[in-house]
């Protein structure tokens, strides 16, 4: 465990070997054996941190190293006046949200690796290379966020992340549209981490400190700002104003849709499985602060459940596949964040977990369909594909059960739980989601059903029927990958992917289908054992009884210790010692204060509503309402499913009947809404004003007094030139010239001849004898 | 006033009567030497053996006619073997013939003209003023030759001074006096001649006084073959005599000294050997005498054996090898002293 | 009865004798000459003094006096010669280059 | 009384020889009077009993030094008498004149000095070279070598100018 610091190192390496000498002189065998088997070792490591992790006591699962001091502490002036000292250690920290996140990152990672080695199989090897050194880069970046225990750490991942999607989205970097793309997310992004930015300063400049489970405890020492809006909340939300901008949220979405432009892979790992799961990381990270700050949660929750809707009414009217994908995860994202607002972090994180495997499935899959329909993405030409890809039928079907909630697989459990919190938390807000739960179900079967059912619509191919997937197995997927690079070429239709593609299918649709076993609720007779797992890092939170936060809290004190004590070994100076000081100053009023504070949550909870988590503990009064909501989630899943399929298989008419009907509603579905138009009238169009305005005000302000003043100096030497010719020059001149006309007179005197000169000197001799004889 | 005036005068007037007498006969042996060099006979005719040849060449030179050449500086011209010849003859002013005890009817008389405590410089001094005489003789007569060889005399007598003064210096640092009588005394005292203390010192004495009276083999200035006679090429009766005896009195100026500097003066040999006490029989002058005659006669074998130099084989000699020599001769010598001493 | 006084105003007298020649004479030989007979009149002075004071220092200055004298001569006769060489003429009226 | 009578002859020796020098017309003539000069000088330093110093007068003034001149002298054997050319603006007379009004001056500072006068109280012994001999070594050592190297540099600046450049 005490090797996690290695964890980020591996890719890091990966990515500079492959990005320095790899993109000259590696063979692609290379370059993805390379990347691959760093991304395997990264996997193996955490897997031997996540169970080192699981020995220890729930409570004590812990666990800060810093390798290195970054920034030693330099003193700096807080909001009230005292002195801070702002040091960062590269500090590494795994607790159980960590640890789950790094098996989904590099496990995920892991297997969208191999399915690279043989989706990118058709680039150029400098391509190739370069590929997976932006890859490996990635996941570096994306550990470095999920492991880094303080903000700045997490900060130089989140920004390495946000490059790194800029460019994986852009690296068909001769395509307008994906460049443009590119640009896009990073830019908006750059919007989000503004915030974050901000917000990182802000808390500093209230606590001091920037170490996450420092702050923690100052903030559970606070008072929860239930009445009015107070710095806890400005600070919560600035830190979602950069979620929103990493993880795709109202208003800040529109750049997913446009990242579809990078390869398949890059839209599985980055755009559905990791890096837009960052800002939901980030909030469940602070879950601590959220929970001080109702409104800002309130905020969250909303904007999580507009944000899910809306994205799925456009999914609705979708005909790209891979779009489709991403308004669905967009929605996903809003689940989760509704999850987050209404305080069930743990459900958040777990469909978090649960959605990263089907939606890195369906993304895959939909990769391998449009491999096989060489680079095809429009379903209106796809169809009846069951028989050809049957892996990928399968999986996909598998993928799309578990989204549309679909038990026992993943995503029931997860969106169920939510639901249930949403329900126990908001009537309006549960209704919204179970709307939007229907519409994803019934877009996600009408993916299906475009795709794989149904009659084939795409272009004829030679030999049609007749087809044996042995024989045509690799050579078609490298012309299905030049068709994909190019557009066109020469392609023998659809057909199965190459083992490396199907394999991290398989591994997926597996874990889709298991991974919601870690959360049977209770209801079912199942402990939910991530909710326990996960537990320790929300704590201090606002949900959990007073023994919870009291054992938290001492379960933490020896950590902070610890930590400062290792701060104090690593970066040896006086300051050092703060942070422990700090811990065991903040630990020890944490215990009653926690029971302030929980007395208080309790009462803020029962007046909103909002039972304790300790209710799967204690109140057995909302089973039978948990039991119901879960049947009532099934009977949506199943209606949306049935009613796609009875739409796009049984009777497509129907479909465009509809769409005649409400033409209007379809076109601005269709038009996602015109929310890009309205961002390029207005902000796009102001910047660009704004722009042009300090264009102009440069051109003619800002060079005018340079050429202004480059003028006046012109001027003033021109004045000096002048002064020197007549004035100085003069006077040397007139000088010279005074002597020159005395010499003629003096110059007579030396004649040359040596006789005058000693006549001169006996002049001398005669004066000096003289004055002797005088003063005798 | 007697010993002031009268005693000097007179002792003058022996000392140039018979100067100018060894003179003339120095020519006469000079001729014979050469003579029985050449297994000849030389002068026989005037006189037995020519004895009497001398006074011929003295009659010759005295009806000789006096040409003065046109274009010649008169004065100058006049001035010249003048200034050659006093020289040669005030160098004996201070050259000890005798030792200071020598009676003569009874009454004592030194047995010099004159004891100047810085005799020897005296001696050097005044024979750097020869020179004058020989540089404007060749000048005067305005004609090539005698410039040339005036030219060429200076530069000899000039490079060759160096080298005597320095061997001066020895034998003063040896005798720790200048005075001619205080080094024969010096020598007396230390019981050895100073020739045997510096053998070098006397070589380069010897060869720089050959050199310092354009003899053979240094008798550039007056070589005949290549610039008729010298520098008194234009001279004739009695001037010529002057150049001649000026030369000739040089001769036994330097042998003179030689013998006092380096061969004990008027001092007997081995006067500590028993069975050689009739030596001291023989009066100190006559020592003198002989030491002297030995080194003329050595002169003139010199001359009878050894061809001329070279102008630029004696200016090499001069300055390459005779100067350093002495030079090291002196610094070993002043060596040699403070340890002895100490 | 012969002093001091006799000598210095000997010393003078040749000295303005020496002045005179450099002043009057064109031959720059003989103003070199006279200058030698300035430095003549300086050693007369010296060795009086000597004399007067019964100390040899005097007669020590006149030995440096007469080196100075040697190197005098010996320099400004070789530039006389060069000049001469170059100008073939030895008037100092003519040797009048460093002027304006 | 002696050496009044020598000191007025020399005295009157050395004049003349000096305004002989500086008058002759020929310029070996002058060369002469010079060595003349010289002579009387030494002759003048025996009187002084300062014997060394008239020995090293003969022989480095009359013996070197001069000869040196002669030697200039003969080289320089000039087509046309050098005083010819005169330059106007030489004031030779003017020079004259004052170099006899500074004359007039120091005989007069003499004129002081008769009225108090002043005969040789100090006497030097015989051994004046032995002296002159220990100051030159011992107490003016420095001065002594410094004015060797002059001599030295002398000599080879003489060479290199007399040098004819080829």
């Amino acid at each position: 465990m005490h090797l996690i610091w290695l964890i980020p190192l591996l890719p890091a390496f990966g990515a500079l070997v492959n990005g320095v000498v790899g993109v000259r002189y590696f063979s692609k065998r290379t370059a993805g054996l390379l990347a691959c088997a760093t991304m395997a070792g990264a996997l193996a490591l955490s897997l031997y941190a996540f169970f080192e992790l699981l020995t220890l006591g729930p409570e004590a699962r812990e666990y800060v190293v810093r390798p290195l001091t970054w920034i030693s502490a330099l003193p700096l002036q807080l909001k009230d006046g005292s002195i801070g000292s702002f040091s960062i250690p590269w500090g590494f920290r795994l607790d159980p949200l960590s640890a789950m996140m790094i098996l989904v990152v590099t496990g995920i990672g892991f297997l969208i690796h191999v399915y690279s080695v043989g989706y990118m199989h058709g680039e150029s090897r400098g391509a190739y290379a370069r590929f997976f050194a932006y890859l490996n880069l990635f996941v570096f970046f994306m550990l470095m966020l999920v492991l880094g225990d303080n903000f700045v750490v997490m900060f130089v991942g989140w920004e390495g992340v946000g490059l790194c999607s800029y460019l994986l989205i852009g690296y068909y970097y001769e395509k307008k549209s994906a460049s443009d793309a590119g640009k896009k997310a990073f830019i908006v992004n750059r919007i989000g981490d503004w915030g974050f930015i901000i917000g990182m300063f802000l808390i500093f400049s209230v606590f001091g400190t920037l170490d996450f489970r420092e702050v923690a405890n100052a903030a559970g020492s606070m008072p929860v700002e239930s009445a009015g809006f107070g710095t806890l909340s400005v600070i919560t939300l600035l830190l979602f104003v950069g979620a929103t901008g990493k993880s795709a949220q109202i208003p800040l979405y529109v750049w997913l849709p446009d990242a579809m432009e990078g390869p398949t892979p890059v839209s599985a790992l980055i755009h559905a499985a990791t890096m837009v799961t960052a800002g939901v990381y980030m909030v469940g990270r602070n879950a601590v602060l959220f929970s001080h700050s109702p409104e800002t949660m309130q905020i969250v929750a909303i904007v999580g459940v507009a944000t899910a809707f809306v994205a799925a009414t456009i999914g609705l009217v979708q005909n790209d596949i891979k779009r489709v994908l991403a308004y669905s995860t967009v929605s996903q994202l809003g689940f989760m964040f509704l999850a987050m607002g209404v305080g069930a972090y743990a459900a958040g994180a777990f469909h978090l977990m649960t959605h990263a495997f089907f939606k890195a499935l369906l993304f895959l899959c939909s990769g391998s369909v449009i491999h096989a329909m060489a680079g095809q993405q429009d379903m209106r030409h796809m169809g009846g594909l069951k028989k050809h890809l049957p892996v990928t039928y399968v999986t996909m079907l598998i993928g799309t059960l578990a989204i549309a909630g679909i038990p026992p697989l993943s995503g029931f459990f997860s969106k169920d739980e939510i639901l249930f919190r949403a329900f126990q938390s908001n009537k309006i807000i549960w209704g919204v989601a179970v709307v939007t739960a229907l519409m994803t179900a019934f877009y996600m079967f009408r993916l299906m059903s475009m795709t794989f059912f149904g009659t084939y619509r795409g272009p004829a191919f030679a030999g049609a029927g007749g087809h044996g997937h042995a024989d045509t197995g690799h050579g078609h997927a490298s012309a299905g990958h030049g068709a994909a690079a190019t557009g066109h070429g020469e392609w023998h239709g659809p057909h199965e992917s190459p083992k490396s593609m199907t394999i991290p299918l398989l591994v997926l649709a597996v874990g889709a289908i298991v991974a919601g076993l870690v959360g049977v609720p209770a209801a079912l007779n199942g402990s939910n054992d991530i909710e326990h797992f996960l537990h320790p890092s929300f704590s201090v939170s606002a949900v959990g009884g007073t023994h919870e936060g009291a054992s938290a809290d001492l379960a933490e004190a020896p950590e902070g210790s610890e930590g400062g004590s290792k701060g104090a070994a690593l970066s040896g100076f006086a300051h050092a010692s703060r942070p422990k000081a700090a811990a065991s100053s903040a630990s020890a009023p944490a215990t009653e204060s926690e029971g302030i504070a929980a007395g208080k949550l309790a009462a803020a909870a029962s007046h909103e509503a909002v039972p304790a988590e300790g209710g799967e503990a204690g109140s057995h009064a909302s089973w039978a309402v948990e039991i119901g909501l879960m049947l009532l989630s099934v009977l949506v899943g199943i209606t949306g499913m049935l009613v796609a399929y009875r739409f796009y298989v049984r009777t497509p008419e129907i479909a465009d009947r509809l769409a005649q009907r409400w033409a209007g509603a379809h076109r601005v579905l269709s038009n996602k809404y015109y929310v890009d138009e309205l961002y390029d009238a207005t902000a796009i169009a102001g910047t660009m004003a704004s722009a042009r305005g300090l264009w102009v005000f440069d051109a003619k302000v800002v060079d005018g007094a340079v050429n202004g003043s480059g003028w006046l100096t012109l001027f003033s030497s021109w004045f000096s030139h002048v002064i020197d010719k007549y004035v100085v020059d003069g006077l040397v001149n007139f000088v010279g010239a005074v002597l020159e006309e005395g010499s003629f007179v003096f110059r007579r005197l030396q004649t040359g001849l040596i006789q005058n000169y000693a006549l001169v000197m006996l002049f001398g001799v005669f004066a000096f004898v003289s004055i002797y004889l005088m003063s005798r | 006033m007697t010993e002031a005036v009268i005693f000097p005068l007179i002792k003058i007037v022996i000392v140039l009567a018979a100067v100018l007498a060894t003179v003339m006969y120095i020519v006469l042996l000079e001729r014979k030497v050469q003579a029985w060099v050449q297994v000849r006979l030389g002068p026989m005719r005037v006189g037995p053996h020519g004895i009497l040849q001398p006074l011929a060449d003295v009659l010759k030179l005295f009806v000789k006619e006096d040409i003065t050449p046109v274009m010649a500086d008169k004065w100058v011209f006049t001035a010249a073997p003048i200034l050659v010849l006093v020289p040669a003859l005030i160098a004996f002013a201070v050259i000890p013939f005798a030792s200071n005890d020598m009676k003569l009817f009874g009454l004592p008389i030194s047995g010099r003209i004159a004891d100047v405590n810085v005799g020897l410089l005296y001696i050097v001094s005044v024979a750097s003023l020869g020179i004058y005489g020989i540089i404007l003789g060749g000048w005067s007569s305005n004609s090539k030759y005698p410039l040339i060889a005036s030219l060429r005399a200076s530069a000899q007598l000039i490079s060759y001074e160096i080298a005597v003064t320095m061997t001066l210096v020895t034998v003063i640092m040896l005798a720790g006096t200048l005075s001619m009588v205080g080094i024969v005394d010096a020598q007396a005292r230390q019981g050895m001649w100073f020739a045997f203390m510096q053998p070098v010192a006397f070589f380069i004495y010897f060869v720089g006084g050959l050199a310092e009276t354009n003899r053979a083999p240094f008798d550039l200035p007056e070589a005949e073959q290549e610039l008729v006679a010298g520098f008194h090429t234009e001279y004739s009766g009695m001037r010529f005599a002057f150049f001649f005896l000026a030369e000739y009195a040089n001769m036994i100026v330097v042998s003179a000294v030689a013998t006092t500097l380096f061969f004990g003066g008027w001092l007997q040999p081995f006067p500590n050997v028993s069975w050689l006490w009739w030596l001291g029989i023989v009066p100190g002058w006559m020592w003198f005498c002989t030491k002297t005659f030995m080194f003329l006669y050595v002169f003139l074998w010199v001359r009878a054996t050894y061809p001329r130099y070279r102008y630029d084989q004696l200016m090499r000699l001069g300055w390459k090898w005779l100067i350093p020599l002495a030079i090291l001769n002196v610094v070993v010598t002043g060596f040699l002293k403070v340890l002895l001493k100490g | 009865m012969i002093t001091q006084t006799h000598f210095l105003v000997l010393s003078a007298a040749l000295f303005m004798l020496g002045v005179v020649g450099v002043m009057t004479r064109r031959n720059i030989i003989i103003i070199l000459m006279s200058m030698e007979l300035m430095l003549n009149a300086v050693n007369i002075n010296l060795i009086a003094f000597s004399r007067q004071l019964g100390d040899v220092t005097g007669q020590v200055f006149a030995v440096f006096v007469i080196c100075v004298a040697a190197a005098e001569a010996a320099v400004g006769l070789g530039i006389i010669l060069a000049f001469y060489r170059n100008k073939e003429t030895i008037n100092i009226d003519e040797m009048n280059l460093m002027r304006w | 009384m002696a050496e009044a009578v020598v000191f007025y002859i020399f005295a009157a020796l050395i004049l003349g020889f000096a305004v002989l020098v500086i008058t002759a017309k020929s310029t070996v003539h002058s060369v002469l009077f010079l060595v003349a000069d010289f002579l009387c000088v030494a002759a003048l330093y025996v009187v002084l009993q300062a014997p060394f110093l008239a020995v090293i007068q003969v022989m480095v003034y009359a013996g070197g030094i001069v000869v040196l001149y002669l030697f200039v002298v003969m080289l320089v054997n000039l087509k046309r008498p050098p005083e010819l050319h005169a330059d106007p603006r030489r004031l030779g007379r003017l020079g004259l004149v004052m170099a006899l009004a500074v004359f007039a001056e120091l005989a007069a500072i003499g004129a002081y000095g008769w009225l108090k006068p002043s005969g040789f109280d100090g006497s030097l012994d015989s051994k004046n070279i032995e002296q002159v001999g220990r100051a030159l070594y011992t107490d003016y050592l420095v001065p002594f070598e410094v004015a060797s190297v002059l001599l030295l540099v002398a000599m080879i600046g003489a060479i290199v100018l007399a040098k004819r450049e080829q």
